[in-house]
C-alpha cells in the first residue's frame, strides 16, 4: 500500500540490517525477515483462514476487510503518532460517540446542511483532542489519566446530545460513501482511510515535525535540549488524534447510516492493540504506520476469518487474546529467536 | 551592562533551590574563539550555571547575560540555539532507538523537497564520526553503543550545532587518551573560526593542554580566575577544594606472594562474541587494572563476571568456590560485586532518596528477618555517605545530586556489602580531585583489608596509581598482564592498540 | 397523584434503545403523576446496580423500579428494598428467588413466533436464514431465539445456516457479522436481528453486498430508529415493544401500590408485529 | 485506618517533609499538607456531599459507601503493587468474573462444597495473574498488552463456564457474609478489606519484598544490578494481584448472591484511576495502600454522593471525569501551586 516507509520496527523506515544490534549475524536473510515480524504474523494469519475456510481468500472477501477495518485503522493512524511520543489515548471510542452525535444532532435536528455537520464532526473531535493534550501538556496529567477523563467526559457528552437515543435519517449519498464500490472495489471511505495512511506514514518517516514525535518518545527532555517545541507538538499529536477519531465516527456513520451514542464502546483497546501488535513500543520512540497498519489488518483479518469459521464470540476473545500475545511476543523477542 | 567584547558577558548568575544557593552572583565572560575551562568541586554549580546559559533552568532575579552585543535571556533551550549558542549535558541525553545520524541531527534535520533528506544526514554525519575517531556507521542504533562511543556521538551532535558557544560539561569523562586527542583537534579547528567554549572537566591535565583562561567556582562562587592555563595542578586543587591535597594516590602494599586467590576467572567468552579467553586470578589485597582503548571489552567482561551478562563459556571462582552466575544475585550471594560505569542507567533510581537507593542493595542489613526498620535505614545512609563526603542528606533524592554525589551513592550503596571481590568500572567517572582522592583512599581500604579489588578505567594514570597488576585488553582479547614495574603507560598503549 | 412521593429508578443500561425509551417514558409520565423520579444506570454491570439501589434507598425513595442489569436478573435488589418496606415493580427481568411486586414486561416469545411465522409466509415458505443473537445467554436472547424458530418451523423450506451472537446489541457488530455472513454464503434470503439496532446494521450490509436477490431483514424492540427504517424499506419488520405503555404502567403500579392496591403479579405485553402498514401509527405515538 | 503508612506519593513511607525534593521550605505545614493531597481531596468531596444533600452524612450511608467500594478496594490493593512495579494490569475485571463463574460451576454444577469452591475461586485467580506474569517476565511481553490478552481470554473463559448464563443458588450463609453486619457494622468481607488493607500497608511499607517493589519500580536495571530478583517479585506481584481479582470475585458473588459472566465489565480502569487518584505513578516507583485507600474511597463516595443527588447518569461520567482530573491535577502540581 505505503511505499514510503516499508519496515516495521525500525522507527527510521531505513534497512533494518543496518541497525541490526548483533553486528555478527551473517544471516542477512534472516535479519531482513526479522524486520517484518508483524507482516509475517498477517501472512501467516490469512494462510490459515485461506485454508480453514473456501470464502476468505477471494476479492471480495478482503475488499469486505478492508471496508470493516476503516473505522479502526482511521483511529489507529492518531493513535500510532500518539503513541510513539510514548502517550496513549483512551478516549478515541468516546470522542467517536460524541463527534458523530453532534453531527447527526446538527443536521438532522438544528438542520444543518449534511457537509457542514460532517465538518463540525471533525472539529468536535479535534477540540476533545485538544482537551486531552492540554490536561496533558499544562496540567501535567499522565496521558492515561487525562484520556480517561475525557473518555467519560465525552460518552456522558454523547450521551446527553440526545438522551441516549440514536439519530437516523441521513441524506441517501452519505451513506452511499462507503456503500458505493467505485471502479468495482473503491468506496469513499476506503479511498479516504488509504489516502489517510500514505499521508501519515510520508509524515510520520519524512516531515521533520514527524520524527520530532519520535524525539519527544524517546525522550522528552533530549527533545527539548534540542530545540523541539515538545509541549506545542504534543499538544497538536493529541489534537490529530482526536480529530481523526471525529473522522471515525463520520465514517461510521455512513456505514451505519445512524449515529449511535454507544458507539465506538471499548474500540481504544482494539486501536491500542492494533498499534502494539504493528511494532510499536508503550514507552514511546518506537512505531510505523506501516506496522500499525499489519496490526489493523491483523485484528481485522482475525474478526472476520474467525466470523467466517462461525466461531461463537467467547471462543473469539479467546483466540484474539492469544493472537495478540503471540504477534506481539514474536515482534519482542524475534532479535532471540 | 557595557560589553567590551563580542562573546558572552554574564553578570551576577544566581541561581535557589527552595533556599539552597547553588550560585550566587557569579560573573564570566567568553570571548570570542576563547575556551574558558570551568572547574569545581562536585556540586559547585558547574553544570547549574551551563544549563543557566543554555536556557534549560532559569536564573534568579537580577541576573544579566549578554550574547554578541544583545542582552540575551533564554526562556528555553530552543532559544539558546537560535541564538548560536549550544550544550552538551554532563549526563548524556541520546535516543537509544534512534539512529547516530538521527540523533546528531534531531530537531535540525535536513530538508529537501519537504522530506529529511536521509542520504545527506548519514553523510555528514559519517564525515563528523570520521573527524573524531569512531568507526562506526551512522546507521546504527544508538542504545547499542558504548557509554563511551555514546559520547563521542554526543559530541559530534555539538560539533554539527553550528554554534558560536559551544559548552562542554565533562566531554572527555567516559574517554580514553585517543579519542581526548581527536576532541581536541576539533576544539582547535573550531576556536580557529571564531567558536567559543566553555569547557568542564575534572581532569586537570586536559586543562592545562586547551584552556585560554580558567574559571574555579566553589559552592556556587566564583573563587578564583587565572588569565593562562599554565597553572601549577596543586594551585587549581586548592582553588577547588580550599586545601591542598598532597597526595592523590594511596601507597597500598602489595599482596604477600602467598596470599591466597580471591578471584579467579578462566576461560571466559561472551556468548556474542564481544570477548573470549579471558583469564586471570586477583590476589586477596590486590588491586588489579583493566586498561584498554574505549570498545575494548572491558565493561563486558566485568559485567559478565558479575553475573549481569549471560556468558558463552568460563568459570569463575571466589576463594577457590566456583559461582553458578545466572543473575547479579548470585554474584552477590558470592560477595562478588561491581560498582557499574553509567550511573544513570544502572547505579541509581533518581526520584528515590538516597536512604532507599541504599536500602535497595542492602535490605538484608536494613531490614533484618525481613522488617525494614526506618531509623536503621537511615543512620545506615548517613553513615556511608559521610564516610564518602558525599553532599546530601540521606532523605535527598538522588536525583537531586550534583552528578559527582551521584557517583559517590553508587559507590557507598556497595561498599555496604562488605564484599570479597569488588569491580570498579570507571569509578571516578565525573568526580572531583578531592573526592577522587578520597575514593582512592576507600579502594585502598579495602585491599588493605585483604579484598580483590578490579579496577576498570580510562583514565591511564588511574589504573596505573592504583593496580599492583594491569591487564590490557584490546577487542576483546587479554594482550598481557602487566606487573607495577613493567606498566608504564607507553607500553600500556603499545599493548592496547596492538 | 404523586405528591411529590420519589420514585428510584434503577436502569440497567441506558446505552441500550430499549431500556432509555422506558426510562424516558417513565420520567415523563411520572413527572405528569406528580412524582419525582431519580434515575441510576448501572451501565449493565449487575454489582454497580447493587450498590445504586443501596443509594436509592438511603435516599429514603417511596417506591422502586427495578430493570435488572446482568445477563439474568438478580434477586438481591429486591430484597434489599423489601427490607426497607418499599414496594419494588420489576421491568424486563424478574429474578428466580425474589419476584418484584408486580413484573411488566415484553411478552417476546409469542411476538417472535408471529414475527417467524410472517417472514415464512412472505418469503413463500422457502430461503436460507441467519440469526445474528443478542448477547448469549440472556434471557431476552435465548427467548427470542425460541419464539423465531417456533415461527419458521411451520415453513421446512426456510433453513437457518447461519448463526452468530453479538456481544452488546450493538449496530456496528451487527453489520460486519452479517457481511461475513453473505460473505459465507450469498445465498442468504432472510437475517433475523435480534435488536434492531443489529438488523440495521445487516441491512446496511445487505445494500453493500448486493446479492442480487430479495434478502429480508427484520429486527426486534420497535424503537425510533427502527421503526423509521420499516417505514423507508431498510428493514421489512420488527416487532413494536410498547416501551412507552410499559412506563405508564410502571409508574400506576407504583400508585397502586402505593395506595395498598395490589396488582397483578405478572403483567405481560405483548410486543406487536411492525410491517410498512402499520408502522404509520406506532411512528406517531409510540406505544 | 491504617496507621502503619500514612503518605502519599512518598514511596518510602517516611514522612512527606523528609523526603521532599526541595529540601528546605521554611513553611514546614505547607509541605505537610502537599503530602496529603489524595486525602485532603476525599475531605473536600465529602464535606461537599454532606452539605448539599442530607443523607449523606449518616453512618448508615457511610457504612454502605465502605460496603460499595470492598470490591473495587480489594483489586485496587493488588493493582497498587503492580502499578509500583511500573505495570499495569487490565486483566483484573475478566479474572474477577472467570473466578466467580467458576466458583459457582464448581459448587451448583459440579456440587463441591463452598468452601473449597471459594478456594478455587482464588487459586483460578492465581493462576490468572501467574499466566499474566509469565508472559511479561519470560515473553517480555509489555505489560499492557499481556494483560490485555489475559482480559480477553478470561472473559472468553468465564463466559464459556455456562455458556453466558448466570449461576444462582448459593447457601444463605454465603450471602450472609457481605449482609450480615456484626456488631452492628461490621459484615465479613468489610472486615476482610480492613485487614487486607492493612496487611498490604504493612507489606509494602516494612517488609523487604515489598521495598524491593519499589526499587523494580524505579528502574528495574539498577534493582537487578542490586541482586533483587526482579523476575520472581514481578511475576508474583501478578500473580497476587490475580489472587486478589479472585477474591474480589469472591465477594462480589456474595454482594450478588449470584455469578455473574459480566461480571467487573470495566472495572480495570476504575482501579487504576483509583490507585492513580491516590499518587501513584503509571512509570512506576511511586505509590502507597494509604493513598489508593483515599482513591478508592474518593471514587466510591462520590457515585454514592453523586447518586444520593439524583443526578443524571450522563451528567456522572461527566462529573466523575471532571473530579478525576482535578484530584490528580492537584497532586501532580502540588510543588508548583
Ligand atoms: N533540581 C535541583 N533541586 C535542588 N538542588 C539541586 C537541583 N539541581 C542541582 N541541585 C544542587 O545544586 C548543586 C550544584 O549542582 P551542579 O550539578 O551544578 O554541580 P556540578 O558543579 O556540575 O557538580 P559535578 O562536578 O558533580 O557535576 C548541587 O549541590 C546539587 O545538589
Ligand atoms: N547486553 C548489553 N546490555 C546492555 N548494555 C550493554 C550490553 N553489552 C554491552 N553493554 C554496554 O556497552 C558498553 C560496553 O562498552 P565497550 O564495548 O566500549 O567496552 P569497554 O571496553 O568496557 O568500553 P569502555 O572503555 O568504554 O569501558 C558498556 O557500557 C555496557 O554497559
Ligand atoms: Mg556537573
Ligand atoms: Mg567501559
Amino acid at each position: 500500500m505505503s511505499t514510503a516507509s516499508s519496515h516495521s520496527t525500525s522507527p527510521d523506515g531505513l534497512a533494518p540490517v543496518a541497525t541490526s544490534v548483533n553486528p555478527v549475524s551473517g544471516f542477512a536473510w534472516r535479519d531482513h525477515l526479522i524486520g517484518h515480524v508483524p507482516a509475517i504474523s498477517l501472512v501467516v494469519l490469512c494462510l490459515g483462514f485461506a485454508l480453514a475456510t473456501d470464502t476468505f481468500w477471494s476479492i471480495r472477501n478482503l475488499l469486505n476487510v478492508i471496508d470493516q477495518l476503516t473505522v479502526l485503522g482511521i483511529m489507529a493512524l492518531g493513535m500510532t503518532a500518539v503513541i510513539v511520543t510514548g502517550g496513549i489515548d483512551l478516549s478515541v471510542g468516546s470522542v467517536l460517540a460524541l463527534s458523530m452525535m453532534v453531527m447527526g444532532w446538527l443536521s438532522n435536528v438544528m438542520g444543518l446542511p449534511m457537509p457542514l455537520a460532517m465538518m463540525a464532526a471533525l472539529i468536535v473531535g479535534l477540540a476533545c483532542g485538544l482537551g486531552s493534550g492540554l490536561l496533558i501538556t499544562r496540567a501535567n496529567l499522565p496521558p492515561f489519566i487525562a484520556t480517561l477523563a475525557t473518555m467519560s467526559i465525552g460518552r456522558g457528552l454523547a450521551n446527553m446530545v440526545t438522551d441516549g437515543t440514536q439519530i437516523v435519517g441521513y441524506p441517501d449519498w452519505f451513506s452511499a460513501l462507503s456503500i458505493n464500490r467505485h471502479m468495482g472495489f473503491l468506496s469513499v471511505t476506503v479511498l479516504l482511510f488509504i489516502l489517510l495512511t500514505i499521508a501519515a506514514s510520508l509524515f510520520m518517516t519524512y516531515r521533520a515535525a514527524g520524527r520530532s514525535l519520535y524525539a519527544i518518545g524517546g525522550s522528552a527532555e533530549v527533545a527539548r535540549l534540542a530545540g523541539i517545541p515538545v509541549k506545542r507538538v504534543t499538544l497538536w499529536t493529541y489534537g490529530v488524534c482526536g480529530m481523526l477519531a471525529g473522522l471515525a465516527g463520520v465514517v461510521m456513520s455512513t456505514r451505519l447510516d445512524s449515529s449511535q451514542p454507544s458507539g465506538g464502546l471499548g474500540y481504544e483497546l482494539d486501536t491500542i492493540a492494533a498499534v502494539v501488535i504493528g511494532g510499536a513500543s508503550l514507552s514511546g520512540g518506537v512505531g510505523t504506520i506501516w506496522g500499525t497498519l499489519m496490526g489493523v489488518l491483523t485484528i481485522g483479518v482475525l474478526r472476520n476469518g474467525l466470523n467466517l469459521m462461525g466461531v461463537s464470540p467467547f471462543v473469539q476473545q479467546i483466540v484474539i487474546g492469544a493472537v495478540i500475545v503471540l504477534a506481539v511476543a514474536l515482534d519482542a523477542n524475534k532479535r532471540k529467536v | 551592562m557595557t560589553a567590551q567584547h563580542d562573546g558572552l558577558v554574564l553578570r551576577g548568575i544566581g541561581k535557589t533551590y527552595g533556599t539552597v544557593n547553588v550560585l550566587r552572583g557569579v560573573d564570566l565572560d567568553v570571548r570570542p574563539g576563547e575556551l574558558v575551562a570551568l572547574l569545581g568541586e562536585n556540586g559547585a554549580g558547574k553544570s547549574t550555571l551551563s544549563s543557566v546559559i543554555a536556557g534549560l533552568v532559569q536564573p534568579d532575579d537580577g541576573a544579566r547575560m549578554a550574547w554578541r552585543g544583545r542582552t540575551y535571556a533564554p526562556r528555553s533551550p530552543a532559544d539558546a540555539l537560535a541564538a548560536g549558542i549550544g550544550l552538551i549535558h554532563q549526563e548524556m541525553r541520546l535516543l537509544p532507538e534512534l539512529t547516530i545520524a538521527e540523533n546528531i541531527f534531531i530537531g535540525r534535520w535536513p530538508m529537501r523537497g519537504g522530506r529529511v533528506d536521509r542520504a545527506a544526514m548519514a553523510e555528514r554525519a559519517g564525515v563528523q564520526l570520521q573527524r573524531l575517531g569512531l568507526q562506526v556507521s551512522p546507521l546504527r542504533k544508538v542504545g547499542t553503543l558504548s557509554i563511551a562511543q555514546q559520547q563521542q556521538v554526543e559530541i559530534a551532535k555539538a560539533l554539527t550545532l553550528e554554534a558560536r558557544l559551544l559548552i562542554l560539561d565533562e566531554p572527555t569523562a567516559a574517554l580514553g587518551d585517543e579519542e581526548t586527542d581527536r576532541l581536541f583537534e576539533q576544539v582547535h579547528r573550531l576556536k580557529a573560526e571564531g567558536v567559543s567554549f566553555i569547557y568542564v572537566s575534572h581532569r586537570l591535565a586536559e586543562i592545562a593542554r586547551i584552556a585560554d583562561r580558567i574559571v574555579v567556582l566553589r559552592d556556587g562562587r566564583q573563587v578564583a580566575s587565572h588569565d593562562h592555563a599554565q597553572v601549577p595542578p596543586a594551585q587549581l586543587v586548592r582553588d577547588m577544594v580550599g586545601r591542598s591535597v598532597d597526595r592523590l594516590f594511596p601507597h597500598i602494599d602489595a599482596p604477600a606472594t602467598d596470599a591466597p586467590v580471591a578471584l579467579r576467572v578462566q576461560g571466559l567468552a561472551a556468548p556474542d562474541g564481544r570477548f573470549r579467553d579471558i583469564s586471570f586470578e586477583v590476589r586477596s589485597g590486590e588491586v588489579f587494572g583493566l586498561a584498554g582503548i574505549v570498545g575494548a571489552g572491558r565493561t563486558e567482561v566485568v559485567r559478565a563476571i558479575a553475573g549481569v551478562d549471560p556468558l558463552a563459556t568460563g568459570t569463575v571462582e571466589v576463594d577457590g568456590h566456583a559461582v553458578r552466575l545466572r543473575s547479579p544475585a548470585d554474584a552477590i550471594a558470592a560477595q562478588l560485586v561491581l560498582v557499574p560505569d553509567d550511573r544513570k542507567a544502572l547505579g541509581v533510581v533518581l526520584p528515590h532518596s538516597i536512604a532507599d537507593n541504599i536500602a535497595y542493595n542492602n535490605l538484608d542489613q536494613v531490614a533484618p528477618g525481613g522488617w525494614l526498620r526506618p531509623q536503621r535505614t537511615l543512620s545506615f545512609a548517613q553513615q556511608l555517605i559521610q564516610r564518602l563526603g558525599v553532599k546530601g542528606r540521606p532523605q535527598q533524592a538522588a536525583g537531586a545530586l550534583s552528578g559527582g554525589n551521584q557517583q559517590k551513592v553508587v559507590i557507598a550503596k556497595w561498599l555496604a556489602r562488605s564484599p570479597r571481590v569488588i569491580i570498579f568500572d570507571e569509578p571516578t567517572r565525573g568526580i572531583d580531585v578531592g573526592a577522587r582522592a578520597a575514593i582512592y583512599e576507600v579502594v585502598a581500604e579495602m585491599a588493605r583489608a585483604g579484598l580483590a579489588v578490579v579496577v576498570v578505567s580510562s583514565d591511564l594514570d588511574e589504573v596505573l596509581g592504583l593496580s599492583h597488576r594491569v591487564m590490557v585488553m584490546a577487542r576483546g582479547r587479554n594482550q598481557g598482564v602487566l606487573s607495577r614495574e613493567q606498566a608504564s603507560s607507553a607500553r600500556v598503549m603499545e599493548l592496547a592498540v596492538a | 397523584q404523586g405528591q411529590g412521593k420519589k420514585i428510584g429508578l434503577a436502569v440497567a443500561n441506558l446505552q441500550a434503545e430499549f431500556f432509555n425509551m422506558i426510562k424516558q417514558s417513565i420520567e415523563a409520565y411520572g413527572k405528569q403523576k406528580g412524582y419525582t423520579v431519580v434515575t441510576v444506570d448501572a451501565k449493565g454491570d449487575a454489582t454497580t446496580q447493587v450498590n445504586q439501589i443501596q443509594d436509592l434507598l438511603t435516599q429514603k425513595i417511596d417506591a422502586l423500579i427495578y430493570i435488572p442489569a446482568g445477563a439474568t436478573a438478580a434477586a438481591v435488589p429486591v430484597k434489599a428494598a423489601r427490607a426497607a418496606g418499599i414496594p419494588v415493580v420489576n421491568v424486563d427481568r424478574n429474578a428466580d428467588g425474589a419476584p418484584g411486586d408486580t413484573f411488566i414486561h415484553g411478552e417476546s416469545l409469542k411476538a417472535t413466533r408471529e414475527l417467524g411465522e410472517w417472514v415464512c409466509k412472505q418469503t413463500g415458505g422457502k430461503g436460507n436464514a441467519v440469526i445474528i443473537h443478542g448477547q448469549k445467554g440472556t434471557t431476552p436472547e435465548i427467548d427470542r431465539t425460541k419464539g423465531f424458530m417456533e415461527g419458521i418451523s411451520k415453513c421446512p423450506g426456510i433453513k437457518v445456516t447461519q448463526e452468530q451472537f453479538t456481544e452488546r446489541w450493538a449496530a456496528d457488530e451487527g453489520n460486519k457479522i452479517a457481511q461475513d455472513m453473505l460473505q459465507r454464503d450469498p445465498s442468504v434470503s432472510i437475517i433475523f436481528g435480534q435488536a434492531d439496532g443489529i438488523a440495521l446494521g445487516a441491512a446496511q450490509a445487505v445494500k453493500l453486498a448486493k446479492p442480487g436477490h430479495k434478502v429480508w431483514v427484520v429486527g426486534y424492540d420497535g424503537d425510533i430508529g427502527g421503526l423509521k427504517a420499516v417505514q423507508r424499506g431498510g428493514l421489512d419488520a420488527t416487532v413494536t415493544q410498547p416501551t412507552f405503555t410499559m412506563g405508564r404502567m410502571a409508574v400506576d403500579a407504583v400508585t397502586d401500590l402505593l395506595a395498598g392496591k395490589k396488582p397483578p403479579a405478572d403483567q405481560p405485553k405483548d410486543g406487536v408485529l411492525t410491517t410498512k402498514d402499520n408502522v404509520a401509527k406506532f411512528l406517531k405515538a409510540h406505544p
